[in-house]
């Protein structure tokens, strides 16, 4: 499957990374947490970030948890606590 | 009506807009917020917002829905910039037009509230002594909160 | 700023102004109050507001000083207009400008329902079967209650 | 002594009356509630008016009591409950 991941503020500036498209061999991920553990394998840095109590999530635009299940053509983000206003 | 936009707004042309568009409005209730010049004893020379773009029209788009069932909304306007922006600039404006001054007011209130906490909108100082990413309060998160009951 | 007048005002222009002379605002609300077009079922021809002049200066400056005690305000703006109006006109135009978005909410909010309660305006309404004077809401001495604690 | 009395909205209506000096001798009235009875003489119209139970009364611009007492020069104002804004 492919999925899209978004990375904002913060996050995105530590991991030098704004926007990848992923190719998913089906049953690899099935949830946020598996995204977040194969991410994790690129290095300490995503490691870090991706595990930063603070972080949020959202799947297909919508916050999302770590149980949210991952399917094809889904948009995922990572970002830090929204600051706007 | 929502916009995300890197140009200024007219607030006056803003509330006109809104005062126009809504049908018996005996009460208008606008928000403005600016980038202000300080922020922790520091003097602050800009500001970049960054933005979601999809989820944050969606996010904000669901927060007027939950201000209308709450209350009774008339008109509604959000605007919110993003890129670049100097001290004093206009950042976000909120409009709420009712029948009620209390309804307008409480509308207004919550839907700021909300969109400081739920739009994903990051904004990144820039000072003297080079850049920041701004913290989440916890004033802003209790804001919201109070709005639960 | 307090005006009392029996011509319209541009709420833009009042917002620009109010902007202006505002040392280091974060945040600025307005409230606009219109003529609505009904009232009790009773479709309005017409309004007109009397007032005591001089106390009416007076009581507002005073709200406004309250306001100014239990609120960090930057700048402020009542406009109250008197005389005839007409269905869908502006009649009253209250302005706060503070470094927080909580104060200024509060503090305009707070000017309204001290106004609504304390200062002697009163409102006479015309409709097809003659006029009347309007009754002060029980509605209206509730919110000014809220700020007593 | 020398003292204005205002009157406003329905009661101005009922009194068909605006404004008025009114000079008094030395000890004719000390307080808001001396005067209203003075007044009430002038018939059925002053007495209910002025013994509305909603009646506000300033003095000197001034929120005031029956028991305010009234000075040479004084302002006097009778109103029903304000309705602005």
């Amino acid at each position: 499957m492919a999925i899209k991941i978004w990375y904002f503020a913060r996050i995105k500036e530590a991991l030098n990374c704004a926007q990848e498209q992923l190719e998913l061999s089906d049953g690899e991920i099935v949830t946020v947490e598996d995204l977040i553990e194969l991410l994790s394998q690129r290095g300490e840095i995503w490691k870090t970030n991706l595990h930063d109590e603070k972080l949020l999530i959202a799947v297909n635009q919508t916050v999302a948890t770590m149980q949210t299940t991952i399917a094809d053509q889904d948009e995922i983000a990572f970002f830090p606590p929204v600051t706007g206003g | 009506m929502i916009r995300i936009q890197q140009k200024d707004f007219d607030s006056g042309e803003e509330y006109r807009a809104l005062r126009a568009r809504s049908r018996s409005p005996g009460a208008i209730v606008t928000f403005c917020g600016l980038v202000r010049d300080v922020s922790d004893r520091q003097s602050i020379t800009a500001m970049e917002l960054e933005h979601y773009p999809g989820m944050t029209e969606k996010s904000l788009e669901e927060t007027l829905e939950q201000a209308r069932q709450r209350w009774q909304v008339d008109g509604a306007t959000i605007i919110h910039r993003i890129g670049k922006l100097l001290p004093e600039e206009q950042i976000v404006f909120v409009g709420v037009s009712s029948a009620h001054r209390r309804e307008a007011f409480a509308a207004c209130e919550f839907i700021m509230d909300f969109l400081k906490t739920r739009a994903p909108f990051w904004k990144k100082e820039f000072t003297a002594n080079g850049s920041h990413w701004v913290e989440a309060k916890n004033t802003d998160a209790e804001a919201a909160q109070r709005w639960r009951s």
